[in-house]
């Protein structure tokens, strides 16, 4: 695999072709951030589409089903409403902060979308810190949620953002681990060298056992991070009312509600990317003609399926489990997690200096 | 040691201080379950006490009870505990009955089992569906109202209604049994045995319910007795006491079944009492739903304003939630001169500010849940 | 936002072509917002039982019309189901409920008590006879409580009503209430001025 | 216990204690001034044992100036009720609070005094517990008027 494929990306090709000018540049400029705002929408859109179709049949129930067929307009409906609500300010709020706070948490799943390996081809941005960076971008996030739950001037709200922050940095310690295990293993920060690494076997199986160990553990600590059942107490409904964005409405809420479902696609995509062999096909090695009807789908659709089935892996978690507590989550975290993360990662150290690698197939 | 070496908790006291803060939760609050308040006082996470602020929705049914004919009342004590109406409506029968000798017969008793069972049944499994989504989970709430739903449909075949049945009325029930009520009573005991397992599989054997129910909010039993906390809050901390053992109204007296006792009085005591009772109520209708006795349905007539003879008279009976009394005080005319109705959840309320602190404000979640609380039974 | 929906209308309407443009925006607003009515988490009594819970709950589902997304935060909420009986103690709470909901806000009463006080009307110091005392109400639905059901043609006729009244050009004014499952030929106002007369001669206050 | 056991019980703690006549179950009326020394003894006296205070409300006699608070009381251990009531007068409706008896009176006692407008001597916090702290009047009282109520139809 690997030399079939070409490496150039997205952003190469658009410097290639950018003339010279002021003006163009300016265009360019305009038209990627107009077309990756509609590829957010879009994203966020079918995800909540997804997640509320997914709950529904979850429970025995059909969900959406009026607009459209299948319900499948009911978030543009959504989405429509929230743009022409009343965007309340409370008067006793921070009313900067306030008004600003949605766009951090906006703009940390923007960036982190940027160094994403959807294809050989669809990277905006292929960094040689590309994992780095999106530890970096993600964990900026919590700042919106911490600036709306300052802001609001209300006590369950800034529960709620407390609870974000402490959550957030404690789990963000044992994600980067296991992300180092795969960084060990590809020897490279790049996210597509990361893929490319992974031609003759994914990373969950190829590092043996660690691999699915690091896999468990980042999911865990993503899901903590990203705020998802069964972690999902800063907005616990049954607890916080609506935790720290109690006090927003309209496009800001969209906002937060659009950040939290394009999370968990760069989650997933991440998952994906380390773990999962990125867009590459799913190959066994020596069985070419299995391996020439795996090729039949291109990387790109390799891709989505492969995020899909972690976001479908997610949404299951959430319509299953109950929530944790507080301190049960901080005790998961540094006494069952981070240990196990550590040891993993030494694991995984001996594991490349003796160079055993799986290959199962 | 020297004087200089401070640790770091000195420290901390010398620069910061921590405050205690007041939150309002409710009236309208998702899990005060209606329109309850309660005035949190939190150090951080830490719940330092609660005052519940009660009467939201205080609607002085006392008050109007005061002029209204007994069959009419009935139909007030529907809204109290709207889950457990059919048992509500009972203990005024009950009271009505005793008062002014009217009597009863097998079958008519027979029916008022069964309809208490069924309805028990299904306010258990709506308060499990709630209390599941007060864990965080939200799929139980379906899967609870989905067998509800059947419960619902068998009763409203009889009745004629969902949810406020005013059902049971003074000298017998209101309408006779539907001729499918056997069949489909049977079919739906078949149906919600394997579904009760299912009930155990998502939420009793999950890892993080445990966690958050156990040792969680523990009432002791001394604590719950002066409380007068009833039903399942009380049997939870271990003191067996259940109307239907120990002064058997209706045929419970000719029915086996066990009364289900917690050990220690935490959440999840009260939840395995509860999930218990389910099955002990399944025994109770299997019991009687085979042969019940021929009579008539309805020994006076609808129209008939009861006269009760001066006195007091009290009766209870135990819903899902706990004793339902009502004290009645008849002045000797068709309508009472003051009728005082004893409500479980008032009760069992209370408990709430004896188990609460010191613990999370998610653990006052769990708690409130656990005690079952129907806000307009508190406020009457 | 609301700039658009504000200053749009005026701007607009005297270009040529600008009326069209506005009744095309105006169906498509209309259109999502009768779509996305999201409820708040609120029930006092029994009706929240039917009308928040069973209606939602996967026999009836709710979701079915979009309106499953229960918000627990007045702020993020379109639709306040007034379910159960509003008490004196509970009416300026439910008003500041009212007032901390973001415009478009619709309410429905659901059940005799939030409609006129139900079965809590004669010799009671406590209940307010109807949610329209305190807050403008859209749609009335009754039964007490209301099937899940009727609470769904409930929601139908708002969705109705929403589509054919509302109107950028006329900011805030809604059409005129009306009680789902009305028998034919009555509208809420004889039915009101009927009320009216029942408690009036007795010196009750309304 | 039998009824006429339990009442001689009462009658054998406190002798001006009388039956009450046409209750369901055993009752007794005790004057109002060693009211809470019965109670203490009714609660802890090894063979009654009153451990559980079920039920406190008044009733409102008006023809007869005074107000009757009733405390249904029951023992989980031996499983016997025992109704006990006192009479105050209704324009000076003072009593003492079971509070340190029985912690659940606290909140029933508030309740009472929300809806009679008993006051009770040594309570921690009496105040009303479910009508707005400005309300006017006791409402279960029989001539709690109020422009708000309407009277119903004959």
């Amino acid at each position: 695999m690997g030399s079939g494929w070409e490496t150039t990306t997205l952003a190469e090709r658009a410097a290639e072709a950018m003339p010279g000018s002021l003006l163009a540049g300016a265009g360019y400029v305009l038209l990627a951030v107009v077309g990756a705002s509609l590829f957010v929408a879009v994203l966020g859109m079918a995800l909540i589409y997804a997640e509320r179709k997914v709950a529904a049949h979850f429970q025995c129930r059909l969900g959406p089903m009026r607009v459209g067929p299948h319900g499948i307009f009911q978030t543009v409906a959504d989405t429509i409403k929230l743009l022409f609500k009343e965007d309340i300010v409370p008067a006793q709020s921070d009313r900067v902060l306030h008004l600003a706070a949605p766009f951090f948490s906006m703009m940390a799943t923007l960036l982190a979308l940027v160094a994403l390996p959807m294809s050989p081809i669809v990277q905006v941005a292929d960094m040689n810190i590309g994992v780095l960076y999106i530890t970096a971008v993600t964990g900026f996030g919590v700042l919106g949620v911490l600036l709306a739950g300052w802001s609001s001037n209300n006590k369950w709200s800034l529960l709620g953002a407390m609870r974000a922050g402490a959550q957030i940095i404690s789990y963000e310690v044992s994600a980067t681990m296991s992300l180092l295990v795969v960084v060990l293993f590809s020897g490279s920060m790049q996210l597509s060298r990361i893929v490319e690494s992974q031609a003759d076997g994914w990373w969950i199986w190829r590092a043996p056992v660690v691999g699915v160990v690091a896999f468990v553990i980042f999911l865990i600590a993503s899901l903590a991070e990203i705020s998802r059942t069964p972690f999902d107490l800063p907005e616990g409904e049954s607890e916080l009312t609506a935790g720290f964005h109690t006090e927003y409405s309209g496009l800001r809420f969209a906002m937060f509600f659009l950040a939290e479902f394009v999370n968990m696609f760069v989650v997933s995509a991440m998952a994906t990317t380390l773990f999962l062999g990125g867009w590459m096909p799913f190959h066994i090695g020596g069985v070419e003609s299995f391996n020439a009807v795996m090729d039949l789908l291109p990387p790109g659709a390799w891709f989505a399926l492969k995020s899909a089935a972690v976001v479908f892996l997610i949404m299951w978690f959430r319509w299953t489990f109950p929530r944790l507590r507080v301190d049960q989550l901080m005790k998961l975290e540094w006494k069952v997690l981070l240990p196990i993360g550590f040891v993993n990662l030494f694991a995984a150290a001996t594991a490349v200096v003796f160079g055993w690698y799986f290959f199962p197939f | 040691m020297s004087a200089i070496v401070t640790t770091l908790e000195q420290r901390i006291g010398r620069g910061a201080t921590t405050q205690e803060f007041f939150v309002n939760m409710g009236p309208q609050h998702p899990s005060t379950h209606g329109v309850l308040r309660l005035v949190l006082k939190l150090e951080g996470e830490t719940v330092k006490d609660v005052i519940p602020v009660l009467g939201y929705v205080h609607r002085g049914v006392e008050k109007m009870g005061e002029h209204l004919s007994y069959r009419q009342f009935v139909h007030l004590t529907d809204r109290l505990d709207y889950l457990s109406a059919l048992a509500n409506n009972w203990a005024v029968a009950k009271a009505v009955e005793k008062a002014a000798g009217i009597e009863t017969n097998e079958r008519i008793e027979t029916i008022r089992t069964l309809v208490a069972e069924l309805q028990r049944i299904a306010s258990h499994q709506l308060w499990w569906g709630v209390f599941g989504m007060d864990l965080g989970a939200f799929t139980p709430f379906l899967y609870g109202f989905r067998d509800r739903e059947r419960i619902t449909d068998i009763l409203e075949e009889t009745i004629g209604a969902r949810l406020t049945m005013n059902y049971i009325q003074p000298g017998g029930v209101m309408f006779d049994l539907h001729p499918d009520f056997q069949r489909k009573v049977k079919e739906f005991i078949a149906y919600f045995r394997p579904k009760l397992e299912e009930y155990e599989t998502l939420l009793s054997r999950n890892i993080i319910a445990q966690e958050r129910m156990r040792g969680v909010g523990v009432l002791e039993a001394a604590q719950a007795v002066a409380l007068g906390a009833t039903g399942p809050v009380l049997r939870a901390s271990g003191v067996a006491h259940d109307l239907r053992k120990s002064e058997p109204y209706g045929v419970y007296g000719k029915v086996e079944f066990d009364v289900p006792v917690g050990a220690r009085g935490d959440c999840w005591d009260r939840y395995w009492v509860r999930i218990e009772e389910i099955r002990q109520s399944l025994r109770i209708i299997e019991q009687l739903i085979e042969n019940i006795p021929e009579g008539k349905h309805l020994l006076v007539k609808p129209a008939v304003r009861t006269k009760v003879p001066e006195g007091i008279t009290y009766s209870q009976v135990e819903t899902a939630r706990g004793v339902f009394g009502v004290l009645l005080v008849s002045d000797g005319k068709d309508v009472p001169y003051r009728i005082h109705v004893r409500t479980p959840n008032f009760n069992n309320l209370w408990a709430i500010t004896r188990i609460a602190p010191g613990w999370r404000v998610a653990d006052l979640v769990t708690m409130i849940s656990s005690l079952d609380i129907v806000v307009p039974d508190i406020d009457r | 936002m609301g700039l658009i929906t504000e200053k749009l209308p005026a701007l607009v309407e005297p270009v040529p072509g600008g009326s069209v443009l506005l009744s095309s925006l105006d169906a498509v607003i209309n259109w999502a917002r009768s779509n996305s009515l999201w409820p708040l988490t609120f029930g006092t009594s029994c009706c929240a039982i039917e009308v928040m819970m069973a209606a939602g709950a996967a026999r009836h589902d709710l979701a079915r019309f979009g309106a499953e997304v229960t918000r627990p935060s007045p702020r993020q909420a379109d639709l306040l189901v007034v379910a159960g009986t509003i008490v004196r103690k509970m009416a300026p709470r439910l008003k500041l409920l009212y007032e901390q909901m973001a415009e478009p806000r619709y309410v429905i009463a659901t059940g005799s008590c939030a409609i006129s006080g139900g079965p809590f009307i004669y010799n009671n110091y406590s209940t307010v006879r109807g949610a329209d005392e305190i807050i403008p109400v859209d749609v009335y639905v009754p039964g007490c409580p209301p099937r899940p059901e009727a609470f769904f043609y409930g929601i139908l006729m708002l969705q109705k009503l929403i589509r054919e009244g509302e109107s950028l050009r006329t900011p805030g004014v809604r059409r005129k209430p009306v009680l789902a499952a009305l028998p034919a030929g009555i509208t809420i106002e004889q039915i009101q001025q009927e009320l009216r007369e029942l408690l009036e001669p007795q010196g009750g206050r309304r | 216990m039998e009824t006429h056991e339990l009442i001689s019980a009462v009658q054998a703690l406190e002798p001006a204690a009388v039956p009450r006549e046409k209750v369901d179950r055993a009752a007794v009326v005790a004057p109002v001034e060693r009211f809470l020394e019965l109670m203490a003894r009714l609660r802890d006296e090894p063979d009654l044992r009153f451990d559980m205070l079920c039920t406190h409300t008044a009733i409102d006699w008006i023809a007869e100036a005074r107000l009757e608070l009733v405390y249904c009381l029951y023992s989980t251990v031996h499983r016997h009720y025992l109704v006990v009531s006192a009479s105050v007068p209704r324009e000076a409706a003072v009593m003492p609070s079971m509070q340190a008896l029985w912690p659940i009176a606290e909140w029933q006692e508030r309740e009472v005094y929300d809806l009679f407008g008993v006051r009770y001597t040594g309570h921690p916090d009496l105040r009303r517990i479910l009508l707005d702290d400005d309300w006017q009047g006791f409402p279960l009282r029989k001539d709690y008027r109020d422009d708000f109520m309407l009277e119903g139809p004959k």
